[in-house]
């Protein structure tokens, strides 16, 4: 242990690095005696929360961090306990995680993979993190799955909408409690059967790239399968900033639903320029048009101002849900910080919880254990309803949320109310069902 | 038949008649000057002379071949070397770093990729920029900064530099403008010795009258793009012509 | 045809704003040979002025509602911005609603203020540096006002609607809409690109700065103190690009890295337009704004995927090979 | 010694004692303390200033030499890393074919983009470079997943073919990088008291191949090809009147820069096997620009200096939260330690690119040389204070 001059309370404080300095950092060491990647042998945990501090995505992040402080807070027996108390599973007791206080260290991302690996390696080589978590986008979730699969530590992923995540590149590390793009395509379409009938053209525009593209194609199949036609899919750039080129043809392409399959800055300004093209007041076939977003995010729809209003799309999670969980969650953040979590606060949070949980009954940190404990594991009291970790893929199974932006908003966080909570069982899939077949789970790395 | 060759030249720019009907035959192992007043198309010339410009019209032959069409370093390899009206050297280089390209140009040829052999272990090359810097009074400058130099000693680089490629044509563009009597003398004694030790041709265009006379064995006047007069030197002093088409200018 | 006709004016409307970045970029380049990578910077700083006023003139007391209930169960705050109560809910509504042509205002004398600063404060002393030091030096500038304006304004993107009165779209002929505020937007861009241009035609002033950007020296040799010109210069093209800026808030929402987005792309236009040439900058705006979106159009990219993609670039590439001094560069400057 | 001159051996000798003795150099804070936040002795950091070391040396080849200022050298970083990790895939996780290839291919890569950009100087031929590179990063992100993979990036498999390897272990992981056997992930820690230092396998694979080009990058300096080299960057006139082709210079010097850049894609590819296409975005390519401003243009050691501090803060500022800072001054009163962690949070953590680019800004304004210049100032002033005399300065323009 250090010989430093600081004071108790520095040494508690700067604990995180204290504990790495316990827990030597024998990740990667051939010759290590540890049993697993960074075992714990001090009094301490460290975890690394790996979220988006710079580029598009970093008010996400930000809230990301804040759910992180929090659930630490409660881990470690600290506020009001927030939703420890509603979770089914009673094992985690607010002493820590195995009576280890949990200790954290943050990193940027910056929602870039390499940046992201990078970040990761440092916890876990410098400071010694037994668990990864966090990111707000597909491709960085699975570069940093695959890296703490190799690594050998358990990776709970943040917020990530790709099918691929779970599933054509699973990985026995890593696990998302996140909602997916087919999913989405499950939940929403019989809403939009209700709402707009079976009779409909829509027109997609998608984000060039792999979530995109797996978003597309779950929308596209679930609405056919109600008797829609896909008029056009039309790729964009991720790097675009005016979308006016592509949704100019909409005008006349007899569609009468757009859907955006975007996210983020994409989202707000292709669904700003819809608005602004006055698709949502034009009749085609003699029908309103429409406009689909099918991953909604709170804090993305607040840069899309009013123009979100009646727009209907799915989202895993949100504040105004009035189950005992969510109600916990939302009082113990709201509390805290002053505004509601989002929805990425909310995964971010739930995780670190259920990675705590599966610590204790699996009674030590190695990866191997704590995935056994995850996988199959059912839970309730977090948000979601009934919830089961799949043991095949490492998915989540839960109901998912169709809400709609609200028309008139009480105040800036109430912009989203919820349609319908689509029961898990209708949006449960299959583990070789072809949208997420091509990859392989692999075995548990525990990294020694 | 001269080293170089000029034939019929014309060089229009836009509507501009710079060049019309130049002929020229320099002979070799001479020192042929041209002179004429400012706008007369000397600089024009001796750019077509070069590969900077192309001629409109005309041929420019050099040692029996054609030099139109080739660039500036084809027809350097050939054999000729320029010293412009203000000194064109390596700025950034040392004394002996800008007088080893020319060397290594001579011995390689246009281009070749030696990426691992040393600068420091070319002793001959090295010896033989000695030779020539001590020739221009330079040695004890070899290792100064090029761009820190005096003009007039920026102008000796240049020379020194095309020297020592021995080339058999050297054009010299106003070698002396600038500078102080004492730097020009010395210049005009240099470009003797050089002319009466080496087989060298020159060709030098000039405001100097007393370079002109000290240095030259054949003179062409130029005036508005056309040679007005050729001859010998001594005839050339006083020549009706001339003194025409100098009028006006003050020198 | 509809179609076409509606793409001529998306690319019009996004040359607008390549065309009055690249204008401003090529004046600082032109008269003062700096390769300016705050540009884009100046740009994000004009879109955050209108932000910047809406927040001000948002700015609210708060009553307490007892009949509503916040997110965790305690009684609603209701804002009510000072502006409706100072000027009633009707005139006061209507200047907030304005917000954005009101920046306009704002935005002049704030962003030739930032200009000068920069100028006299940091890029004086680059002038005789090298092209690389300045970039590295903008570039360094960039990342500080980003992260100033991100420090305050968050990273998500934030909505500057336009005023309810030039939203929604106008039917321009049978069958083809287009949306009022972009239509706005593109005349303002034109105004404000013919000022400039008549700026520089018809006042001395203009005339001086247009021969020190043909022959700095010469100009400097008679006696003409042109650093002062140059300092407004400086001052004038971050007016310009604030402008583009302010205006663009309503097309789409502005975030703190939305210079870096369009600092690339004005590079390129300024290039293809040819270095130091006003008119080739405009010309080269419009035309890859227009070309952008051909190719963005479904028959395009079915027929050569991926072109949406690279469009500028290439159109870039081929013009520098075929045309080196780009479109309307004058041989020999900037080469 | 190697055939270098004496001021170039010690030169060399210095970055080898520092490439060699960086585990202890970089980790200078116990391993417990406070401090240890600042340490950057771990494999992932130090492998990448390495590996950005060698990508600024080659870019500076190119760069400060010849004076031509590409925008687009992420591409060949990028085709570099794509070109290992399919040799990931198909033959073996051994990483000589693996960075062999990448050099190959990316020195063809940069020979037809040099080919067609050298044909422009000048701002021209930085917005060429700039358009090739990003039309590459947008058809990599895009239309060319097939082989790139996409947005997730190129990674290894499970059920990739390997015929010179095998496609899974036996406990069913994916095979790791190395080197005949010699694991690149393979690392030992010497514990001394409260100090820890990791020596790892990969780091010291990828500094010998630093020092290699390191070596190869003095050798180039000092040969005649060099001295044509700056010869270009002081007067391509008086090059062509001497005789001489800039062209095939120019282009060499492009593709040797090109393969420099390939070979730190296809190292950093071999260290962690997953390539992305963010690698070839322009910030990317800018970012070796800013390292070799921020080094010293131009010098030898300038862009591994430029490389090391910008990763540095990129890995290490990044990380600092609050939480951090107020262990660091919980020894001060609860209210004078709230107001300086106040103070210092802009600037570290998420605020990590403010501090970048203030220096940035402040180096360029007050150290025109970049970091070399800021170091010899140093000696000099040491020096001066030693023999209180004034020395000229040397006048070797690259050192």
């Amino acid at each position: 242990m250090s010989k430093t001059n600081l004071t108790r309370r520095g040494v508690l404080k700067s604990g995180a690095v204290a504990g790495a300095g316990v827990a030597l950092p024998t990740i990667f060491t051939a010759q290590s005696a540890a049993a697993y990647t960074n075992e714990p042998t001090g009094g301490s945990v460290t975890l690394g929360f790996n979220v988006p501090q710079t580029g598009p995505y970093a008010d996400e992040g930000a809230d990301e961090l804040r759910a992180y402080e929090l659930a630490v807070e409660h881990l470690n027996g600290g506020g009001d306990g927030g939703m420890m108390n509603t979770f089914s599973s009673k094992a985690l007791k607010g002493n820590g995680i195995l009576g280890k206080k949990v200790e954290y260290v943050t990193g940027d991302t910056q929602t870039k993979s390499d940046a992201a690996r990078a970040s990761a390696k440092s916890m876990i080589e410098k400071d010694g993190a037994v668990m990864i978590t966090g990111g707000s986008s597909s491709g960085v979730a699975i570069a940093v799955q695959g890296l703490c699969q190799e690594a050998g530590v358990i990776f709970m992923a943040g917020l990530t909408h790709s099918n691929d995540t779970t599933g054509k590149d699973k990985k026995a590390n890593g696990f998302r409690h996140f909602f997916n793009g087919y999913m989405s395509g499950a939940a929403l379409a019989p809403v939009l059967k209700g709402l707009y009938g079976d009779d409909r053209k829509a027109y997609h525009l998608t984000a060039d790239y792999t979530w995109g593209w797996t978003q597309q194609e779950s929308i596209a199949a679930a609405t056919e399968a109600l008797g829609w036609e896909t008029v056009n899919n039309v790729l964009t750039p991720l790097a675009a900033t005016d979308f006016s080129s592509y949704i100019a043809p909409v005008l006349n392409s007899g569609a009468d639903v757009l859907v955006l399959n975007h996210y983020g800055g994409n989202m707000v300004n292709s669904l700003t320029n819809a608005v602004q093209f006055g698709l949502r007041e034009k009749i085609v076939n003699n029908k309103d048009f429409e406009i689909v977003v099918p991953l909604f995010s709170r804090l993305m729809a607040r840069g899309a101002g009013a123009n979100i209003k009646n727009i209907v799309g799915s989202t895993n999670w949100h504040w105004s849900l009035q189950d005992e969980g969510s109600q916990a969650f939302v009082r113990s953040f709201g509390t805290k910080y002053g505004f509601p979590p989002s929805q990425a606060a909310h995964t971010c949070y739930v995780q670190t919880l259920l990675y705590a949980d599966a610590c204790e009954r699996a009674g030590t940190f190695n990866p191997c254990g704590v995935a056994e404990a995850l996988e199959g594991f059912e839970f309730d009291g977090m948000g979601n309803g009934k919830t089961l970790y799949r043991a095949e893929d490492h998915q989540c199974f839960k109901d998912v949320l169709v809400v709609k932006g609200k028309e008139n908003p009480t105040s800036e966080f109430d912009l989203l109310e919820v349609v319908e909570v689509t029961p898990a069982s209708q949006v449960t899939y299959s583990p070789d069902h072809p949208m997420f077949a091509g990859g392989q789970l692999g075995s548990c790395n525990p990294g020694a | 038949m001269g080293i170089l060759e000029v034939k019929d030249v014309g060089k229009n720019f836009g509507g501009l008649k710079a060049l019309s009907d130049v002929n020229l035959s320099v002979a070799e192992n001479t020192c042929h000057a041209i002179i004429g007043p400012n706008g007369a198309g000397k600089s024009t010339l001796l750019n077509c002379l070069v590969g900077k410009l192309i001629p409109d019209t005309g041929s420019v032959m050099f040692d029996g071949q054609s030099v139109l069409g080739r660039s500036p370093h084809e027809i350097n390899q050939m054999g000729i070397s320029r010293v412009f009206q203000t000194p064109e050297i390596f700025a950034d280089l040392s004394v002996m770093e800008n007088m080893m390209i020319p060397l290594f140009a001579k011995r390689d040829g246009a281009y070749r990729l030696h990426a691992v052999e040393k600068v420091s272990n070319e002793r001959t090359l090295i010896e033989e920029a000695e030779r020539m810097l001590d020739d221009v009074n330079m040695l004890d400058k070899r290792g100064m900064h090029a761009a820190a130099m005096s003009r007039g000693d920026k102008r000796r680089l240049e020379m020194a530099m095309c020297l020592v490629q021995d080339p058999k044509l050297l054009l010299l563009d106003e070698p002396t403008a600038g500078m102080a009597r004492a730097d020009t003398n010395n210049t005009i004694d240099l470009l003797i010795e050089i002319k009466e030790k080496r087989d060298i041709t020159i060709a030098i265009i000039e405001h100097d009258m007393h370079v002109v006379f000290s240095l030259a064995d054949r003179i062409t006047v130029l005036a508005q793009g056309t040679p007005l007069v050729e001859d010998l030197p001594e005839n050339i002093k006083g020549h009706p012509k001339v003194k025409e088409a100098y009028l006006g200018e003050a020198h | 045809m509809d179609v076409l006709i509606t793409q001529i004016l998306n690319g019009l409307d996004k040359g607008s704003a390549y065309a009055l970045i690249a204008l401003g970029l090529t004046l600082i380049f032109g008269t003062l040979g700096v390769v300016n990578f705050a540009h884009g910077a100046l740009f994000m700083i004009g879109a955050f002025c209108s932000v910047f006023l809406q927040r001000l003139l948002n700015l609210s007391f708060e009553t307490i509602d007892a009949t509503k209930t916040d997110f965790l169960g305690n009684p609603l705050k209701v804002k009510t911005p000072y502006v409706e109560s100072w000027f009633g809910p009707e005139m006061g509504g209507a200047i907030i609603d304005w917000s954005v042509p009101l920046a306009i205002l704002f935005a002049i004398p704030v962003m030739i203020a930032i200009g000068f600063i920069m100028e006299r404060g940091l890029i004086k002393h680059f002038y005789k540096r090298p092209h690389a030091d300045q970039i590295l030096v903008t570039f360094g500038l960039a990342i500080v006002l980003q992260e100033i304006i991100k420090a305050f304004y968050g990273a998500n993107p934030i909505q500057t609607p336009a005023p309810e009165a030039l939203s929604g779209v106008a039917t321009l002929a049978e069958g083809i809409v287009y949306p009022v505020w972009r239509i706005v937007y593109f005349c303002f861009s034109v105004a404000v690109i013919g000022g400039v241009f008549a700026f520089l035609q018809f006042t001395t002033f203009g005339m001086v700065v247009r021969a020190g950007m043909a022959d700095r020296e010469t100009v400097g040799l008679l006696g003409i103190d042109i650093d002062k010109r140059f300092t407004f210069m400086f001052g004038l093209a971050a007016a310009v690009a604030g402008l583009a800026g302010v205006m663009y808030g309503p097309i789409n929402a502005p975030n703190y890295h939305m210079g870096m987005d369009f600092l690339v792309l004005s590079f390129v236009v300024v290039v293809v337009g040819g270095m130091g040439s006003l008119p080739g900058a405009v010309l080269a705006g419009f035309l890859l704004g227009i070309l952008e979106s051909f190719a963005s159009m479904t028959q395009v990219i079915e027929l050569i995927p991926g072109i949406n993609q690279i469009i500028i670039y290439l159109v870039a590439i081929i013009i520098l090979l075929v045309r080196p001094r780009g479109l309307m560069g004058r041989k020999g400057v900037m080469e | 010694m190697f055939g270098l001159d004496k001021k170039d051996t010690s030169l060399l000798w210095v970055v080898i004692a520092l490439t060699m003795l960086a585990p202890f150099i970089l980790n200078p804070f116990p391993t417990g303390s406070g401090m240890a936040q600042f340490n950057a002795g771990y494999p992932d950091l130090m492998q990448r200033f390495v590996i950005f070391g060698i990508f600024a040396i080659g870019f500076n080849i190119l760069f400060g030499l010849t004076g031509y200022l590409s925008f687009g050298h992420a591409a060949f970083l990028g085709v570099g890393s794509y070109s290992a990790v399919w040799m990931f895939k198909l033959l073996s996780m051994n990483i000589l074919p693996a960075i062999i290839l990448s050099v190959a291919i990316s020195g063809i890569f940069a020979l037809v983009i040099g080919f067609v950009s050298l044909r422009r100087t000048g701002i021209y031929f930085s917005i060429l470079t700039l358009a090739f590179a990003q039309m590459s990063f947008a058809l990599a992100y895009s239309v060319l997943t097939p082989i790139t993979n996409g947005e997730t990036g190129l990674q290894v498999t499970l059920d990739d073919p390997r015929v010179l390897g095998v496609s899974a272990t036996a406990d069913g992981s994916i095979p790791v990088t190395n080197l005949f056997g010699l694991e690149m992930r393979a690392a030992y820690d010497l514990v001394v008291g409260p100090w820890t230092f990791t020596f790892s396998v990969g780091y010291y694979v990828c500094a010998i191949v630093m020092l290699l080009a390191f070596y190869l990058a003095i050798r180039i300096f000092r040969s005649p090809f060099g001295l044509m080299l700056r010869a270009i960057k002081s007067n391509q006139q008086r090059l062509n009147y001497t005789g001489l082709n800039p062209k095939p210079y120019t282009l060499a010097a492009f593709v040797i820069s090109g393969m420099y850049a390939g070979l730190a894609g296809g190292l950093m590819a071999a260290m962690d096997p997953l390539a992305g296409a963010e690698r070839m975005q322009w910030t990317a390519s800018g970012e070796v620009v800013l390292m070799t401003i921020l080094g010293g243009v131009g010098t030898l050691i300038g862009p591994v200096l430029g490389a090391g501090m910008i990763k540095y803060f990129e890995n290490i500022f990044s990380k600092i939260n609050d939480n951090v800072l107020h262990s660091w001054f919980s020894f001060l009163p609860d209210g004078i330690e709230d107001f300086i962690v106040l103070v210092i949070h802009p600037f570290v953590g998420k605020g990590w690119h403010l501090t970048l680019g203030l220096i940035f800004m402040l180096v360029v304004t007050f150290l025109p040389g970049g970091l070399v210049e800021g170091g010899q100032r140093i000696a000099r002033a040491l020096r001066k204070k030693k023999e209180d005399e004034p020395k000229s300065p040397s006048t070797e323009p690259a050192e």
